[in-house]
């Protein structure tokens, strides 16, 4: 039942026209192969470390793949091939490699039946892995449970992973049910992980396997002090989004930031790079049990929020396909979508308000991630805390899944530990005063919050409509996603895509997406 | 991982001794780029390092809002710091009214009230009255306790007659209105009535508000103080241990 | 249309019940007079001043009258003698009276037509003042204009009129639309008013007619500037409620906190001596063009918001009975009404909702005052703020017409000049972001919000049966308002109470109630 | 009534001159009476008089939120505060417009760009684009105006190569993200950059975002800087007089 009066055959046909758009890029998609594809693959199969410059292995060995033009063989039988002729394990044969002591491309080439099978054994044992993570987190929401929803989701962004440690546990404490380590600007980037713990990062703390496990270990025995299970979350999107997938499924993060949008439009990456990068990644994600969080906020940061509405919508549209095709649940798909409207509008407070009922009801089974205003905040701390009050409402109002807490000091720096407290307070009071009050109320028919869902809904099935026309890449070209143009090949990382041979095997996907290791 | 140094602690932000406060404050000046710089000023004669005016407006000719972060450049010695605090240790009703039984053996009577011109009457209710606050039963529901609530407004003379009258094991005072400190004189005049009559030693004294403390309780004459959140049980175990120490 | 299914047959009942009840009070407040009623004729046929003991003169007469066992005959006789027989203004007669060159009691007795004319005459050219001020208020209004409803209601209260002055400019600048003087502590239980300009209140400032003359000026002024009326506040309910009532309707004042009810429960005014001054002060206001603000949401500090909430809605009902005998409009009515439960209330939001709502269709043409949390604020301000933010936005959503707002410094101190601010800015944010939310939503049937509405309704009514049938004073000897019990005899002021007698006179009521200088 | 002495001003709260503040902070201490007298402490070292914590709350082991008011000790002369302001009289659209015809006479040209690693495109865009920014027109739109906005995460060498490819009147640059102080290492780059290519005197230099006022980048060496809320006119009214000055 629709509290909106809307006309769900729309939404369908917009759906349909997404599930074109996404299938279309699939296309796309399984032709090629990235260097950090290939570095995932090494990842999973337990090439970690650095070498004495610094440069994480599975670098090391994928740059020489891709040096001797053989990335579109794909780094798996190349591997298995060293393994099997050897007898050594992934680390150590990178670590030869790394050392100059053994070249991959001149030891003799073994039976590709020995080379595969060797291959699918590590495989498994990696996916093995991710499994009993996946039954850990299980067994913990079992045994220590977890907040209700909405979900109050905070960030720490100190820098320096200790520091986050002690802000995440203090914010466990105040009430937080979800801790996102904000990265380092400048990571996502960067064509490669850095390693080892990390005490210097800029406007947050770098995406490392050890940071991760740093921090999954403060937050569990934290959750064990408060009772509840405590979830992480960090972000994939940038230039390594399946390594650092990869990452968190082997250090059990519970939720990943994971939109290729996201890094074309705000990071200037090359789509055709981070499209074939996020199908990756999104299928360890899924497979993992992790909840994905997509980018579709981000558009009303710098579009007009009344305006683009239905922007948001198309585009969570299009996540969602992406999703279901890299095996994605739909309890897994945070689809992104913001409070970001001016706050001096008359009657904004009902546009947002339908448009996240909107959201709610078109994907009825997604934790849907809110995102709180930003842009429209500034340095009046007082007027930003109520802005975030009328956020928290409209949250509990329309039954949203994680709710990014909004803070007071958003225009001025990252947050102070008082500040996420106070935010969080913000939102605990809200929650409770107001519990159901989504279940006590009607919104009027052909009213000003009915007629607005509507519309923004009618203007994203004909948005989707013309994407499916025109193509998905065609369209980011011509600038209608948060009013920014990207050239399909423009943009950073180009130069790791490559199509694939027809040998090329990555024994990943199919592990992952179907058989025995799916729950 | 750094440890917090308690001989020189300094406000956190994100990272250990950062220093980060936040203020507001009004200047009595137009709204201007000079208006933010006398805050800046002001803040760094405070010994505030890197004032950063995040927001400024104006109030309506003449008034400047400021809301302003920076970095405090002093520390407090924690390790040092004692403050004075009721040592009883607290029982629950119950406890309280085994206590009566088994230590003192008769009725404890305390009188209780607003005085001066305070009309506040919730904060005594909350302690005296049956019903008592949060699930908490006020002194009027404790057995072996007699307590008579006067209300607010009363007079100092009226309230120690009442005590004298009944001969009161304790005398509990409450003071809401703070402003330019009336609280002060009126608790003082208090204390000295009580003092005149001679019995400041037998009686029982303790004050109660939102801006009340032991401390300031005790620099004002009283045996004890207690501030918001107290309940019945609190100022209840601290009188019935004082009348069995005195008795001991 | 009611949308909370409210049974409104139900409230007719409890309205003929509130109506018998008021009747019966009425019969007994004819019957009787009071001091400052008595002061009241003085100051309206223009006594002012006070002897060189600072005893206003009309202490100095109705002292007087009062020893010489002359109350229950009334001043306006005495006074109408002593003018018709020395041809002197009452001004003059009451100084002389003060200064003992004259005595009112022994002057021969003149015809008692031409006393009644004498003194008929200078009440008409007081109430044709009082008409003239209305008459102002209204071409002000038509003129400049006002704020929309809910109006923006703050307080000053630096105990300082001049420094007042101050704030209430910068407040109405900042948008306010109704500027109160809180009134210094001790007041209510002063059985005279001060006089002159005053700066040391305390906790507010003296209710004065020169405070009130100095303030109005101030308020024209800054209304000029900014383009809309400024309505000024004070408060009559205490010892000298319809002196106070009358110096408001001479300095055109338009709202006056007016309510016997609170002066018995709060101040310990004794309940015969204030009911009997609260009509005539109610006579004057509503002459005066004045709205009234009852003070129903006090019981709410003193007893349990969800609990007791039948009792203001009882007392609401009872209020406007004794303002309708009054002669005031259901446009004058600013029955009183509070957000005062416990944040920390799973659902609460909802219970004030109803509350609020259920009160502005019962009393459809009140312009309600609602006020805001106040015992349940800490010294948490940015929480505060969010309660404040919670009220408001009741308020827009239930259109309530006076808006006093919170402040989020409440626990702390009255306000300063930045809190008012912050205060109206979240005022105004949400009424402008969520204007017509009221219009657009429904409240579910037999949900959370109507049972409560409901019940609350019904409880009132089962109450008001029982007052009816008890009677009002003993109903409050019993305690039933705010759990405060008040003896009918006791409290300060009985002794300025007697039986008129059968000659008694008081010309202003006929005037005032009647005839041709009503609108 | 007394007036501001604007030699000694005050915070305001309610009456002239009485000095009050509002703060918060954490201290990374247990929450405890002990951590509330630390946080008075602090405050008396700042020059608070009777400083009163409001409000304590416990922010997880070891982090204690104070709320406090206060009375500032400390006065600022106001009457000696000058601020450099940019000094050019504000024209709108169409008067810059006919500025550029009437004084310029040709196209004047301006590169803009978020520098460094700041990817914070909103506020550049907001004085550049057609579209602009709460219904003013960007400069772009501008008739006897060419501006090129390059984007973000502009490199500040492409930045300045692109002006000098441009033959341009001026360079404007954005700066968003402030943490620990990153642009001010930037922003002095550029300078030195144009310094280098001996463009300091040729080429008008503008730095504006929310963190940014005239007095700051005029220190840093630019010829003006523009904070939150500047509009496209402001730089456009500020570059276009300049240019015309330097022609005389
Ligand atoms: C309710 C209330 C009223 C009601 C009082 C009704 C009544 N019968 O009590 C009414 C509406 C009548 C009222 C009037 C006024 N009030 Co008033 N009021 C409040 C309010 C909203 C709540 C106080 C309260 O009931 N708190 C709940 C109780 C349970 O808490 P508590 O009092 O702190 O008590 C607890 C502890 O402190 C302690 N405790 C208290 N007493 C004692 C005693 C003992 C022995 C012990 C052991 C413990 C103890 O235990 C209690 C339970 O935990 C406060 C604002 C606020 N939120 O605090 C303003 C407030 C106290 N009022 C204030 C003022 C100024 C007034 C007026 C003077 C305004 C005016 N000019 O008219 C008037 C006059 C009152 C007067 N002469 O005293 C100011 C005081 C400012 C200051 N710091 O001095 C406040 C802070 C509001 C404000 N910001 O302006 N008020
Ligand atoms: C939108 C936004 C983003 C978007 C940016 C999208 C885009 N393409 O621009 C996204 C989501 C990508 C983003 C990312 C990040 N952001 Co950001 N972001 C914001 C946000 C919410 C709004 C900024 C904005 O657009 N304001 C609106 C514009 C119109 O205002 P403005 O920029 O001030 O511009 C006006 C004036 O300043 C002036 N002006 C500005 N530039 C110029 C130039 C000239 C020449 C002139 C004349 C005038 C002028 O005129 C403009 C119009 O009046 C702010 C918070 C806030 N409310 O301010 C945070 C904020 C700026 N971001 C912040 C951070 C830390 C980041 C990240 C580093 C976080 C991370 N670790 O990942 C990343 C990385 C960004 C990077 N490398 O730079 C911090 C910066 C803290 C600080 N003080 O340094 C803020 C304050 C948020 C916070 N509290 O943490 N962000
Ligand atoms: C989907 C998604 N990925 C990643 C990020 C952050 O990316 P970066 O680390 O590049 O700032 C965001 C923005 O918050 C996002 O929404
Ligand atoms: C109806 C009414 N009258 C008067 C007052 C104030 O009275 P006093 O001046 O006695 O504090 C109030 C309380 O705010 C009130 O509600």
């Amino acid at each position: 039942m629709s509290k909106l009066n809307l006309d769900f055959t729309l939404a369908e046909e917009a759906r349909s026209s997404a599930k074109n758009i996404a299938i279309n890029i699939q296309e796309f998609i399984e032709q090629h192969t990235t260097v950090t594809v290939e570095r995932t693959i090494l990842r999973l199969i337990g090439v970690d470390g650095v070498d004495e410059i610094d440069r994480p292995l599975p670098n090391v060995v994928v740059e020489k793949l891709k040096n001797q033009g053989k990335l579109s063989l794909g780094i798996s039988y190349f591997m298995g091939n060293a393994m099997a002729y050897t007898g050594k394990s992934a680390q150590e044969i990178a670590e030869l490699v790394s050392k100059e002591e053994l070249d991959l491309f001149t030891i003799p080439t073994q039976d590709f039946d020995k080379v595969q099978e060797k291959i699918n054994g590590i495989a498994i044992e990696a996916v093995k892995k991710i499994k009993a993570n996946r039954e850990t987190r299980d067994k913990y929401l079992t045994d220590l449970g977890e907040g209700p929803k909405p979900y109050l989701y905070v960030i720490v962004a100190t820098g320096n992973i200790y520091e986050d440690v002690n802000q995440a546990k203090a914010a466990a404490r105040q009430g937080a049910d979800i801790i996102a380590v904000i990265r380092s600007t400048a990571q996502s980037l960067l064509d490669y992980v850095p390693y080892g713990p990390t005490t210097e990062g800029f406007g947050g703390t770098f995406a490392t396997q050890e940071n991760f496990k740093i921090m999954r270990k403060a937050l569990d025995d934290v959750g064990e002090e408060v009772g509840k299970y405590i979830r992480l979350v960090n972000y994939a999107s940038g230039l390594c989004m399946p390594e650092i997938a990869a990452m968190g499924a082997l250090e059990r993060l519970d939720i990943m930031l994971n939109d290729a949008l996201y890094g074309i439009l705000f990071r200037d990456i090359n789509m055709q790079r981070t499209l074939v990068d996020q199908f990756f990644s999104r299928v360890i994600n899924g497979f993992a049990g992790i909840i994905i969080n997509t980018g579709e906020d981000n558009y009303l940061t710098t579009s007009d929020a009344v305006e683009e509405a239905h922007t948001v919508l198309a585009s969570q549209f299009i996540n969602e396909q992406f999703a279901l095709l890299a095996g994605l649940k739909e309890e897994q798909m945070g689809l992104g979508h913001a409070f970001e409207m001016d706050p001096s509008i008359e009657n904004g407070f009902l546009l947002e308000l339908a448009q996240a009922q909107m959201a709610r009801e078109i994907f009825p089974n997604a934790p849907l991630k809110y995102m709180p205003p930003t842009k429209h905040k500034t340095g009046n701390i007082f007027k930003g805390h109520i802005q975030d009050a009328l956020f928290n409402m409209i949250a509990i109002t329309t039954n949203q899944g994680i709710q990014l807490l909004g803070m007071l000091t958003e225009a001025i720096h990252t947050p102070l530990l008082q500040d996420r407290a106070l935010s969080i307070e913000n939102a605990k009071y809200v929650f409770n005063n107001m519990r159901n009050l989504g279940d006590e109320i009607e919104f009027k028919e052909n009213g000003i919050i009915q007629k607005r869902a509507q519309g923004v809904l009618k203007e994203a099935a004909v948005m989707l409509k013309n994407i499916e026309n025109e193509g998905l890449m065609e369209t980011i070209e011509a600038g209608k996603f948060a009013g920014v143009k990207r050239a399909k090949t423009g943009g950073k990382g180009l130069d790791g895509v490559v199509v694939k041979d027809e040998m090329y095997f990555n024994p990943f996907i199919e592990l992952m997406l179907g058989g025995e290791y799916r729950d | 991982m750094t440890n917090v140094d308690l001989t020189r602690v300094k406000p956190y932000g994100d990272t250990l001794n950062d220093g980060k406060m936040q203020f507001s404050f009004t200047l009595p000046v137009q709204y201007c780029e000079e208006a933010k710089e006398a805050g800046k000023q002001l803040l760094i004669k405070m010994g505030i390092d890197d004032p950063e005016i995040v927001h400024a407006e104006d109030l309506g000719k003449g008034y400047t809002l400021i809301v302003a972060y920076g970095i405090c450049s002093h520390t407090v010695d924690f390790s040092s710091i004692e403050v004075p605090k009721v040592d009883t240790d607290m029982m629950d009703k119950y406890g309280v009214e085994a206590f009566i039984k088994e230590h003192i053996k008769r009725d404890v009577v305390i009188v209780g009230a607003t005085t001066g011109t305070d009309a506040h009457t919730v904060g005594i209710d909350a302690i005296m009255n049956m019903k008592g606050y949060h699930g908490h039963y006020g002194l009027e529901r404790y057995k072996g306790m007699v307590a008579v609530n006067m209300g607010a407004q009363v007079p100092n003379e009226e309230l120690l007659a009442k005590a004298i009258e009944l001969n009161a094991d304790a005398i509990i005072v409450s003071q809401i209105v703070t402003q330019k400190d009336v609280h002060i004189p009126n608790l003082t005049n208090l204390i000295e009535l009580i003092e005149a009559e001679g019995l400041r030693d037998r009686l029982i004294t303790v004050a109660g508000g939102p801006r009340i403390n032991h401390e300031l309780a005790i620099e004002l004459g009283y045996d004890a103080g207690f501030g918001t959140g107290s309940y019945a049980e609190d100022v209840a175990s601290f009188v019935v241990t004082e009348i069995a120490k005195k008795n001991v």
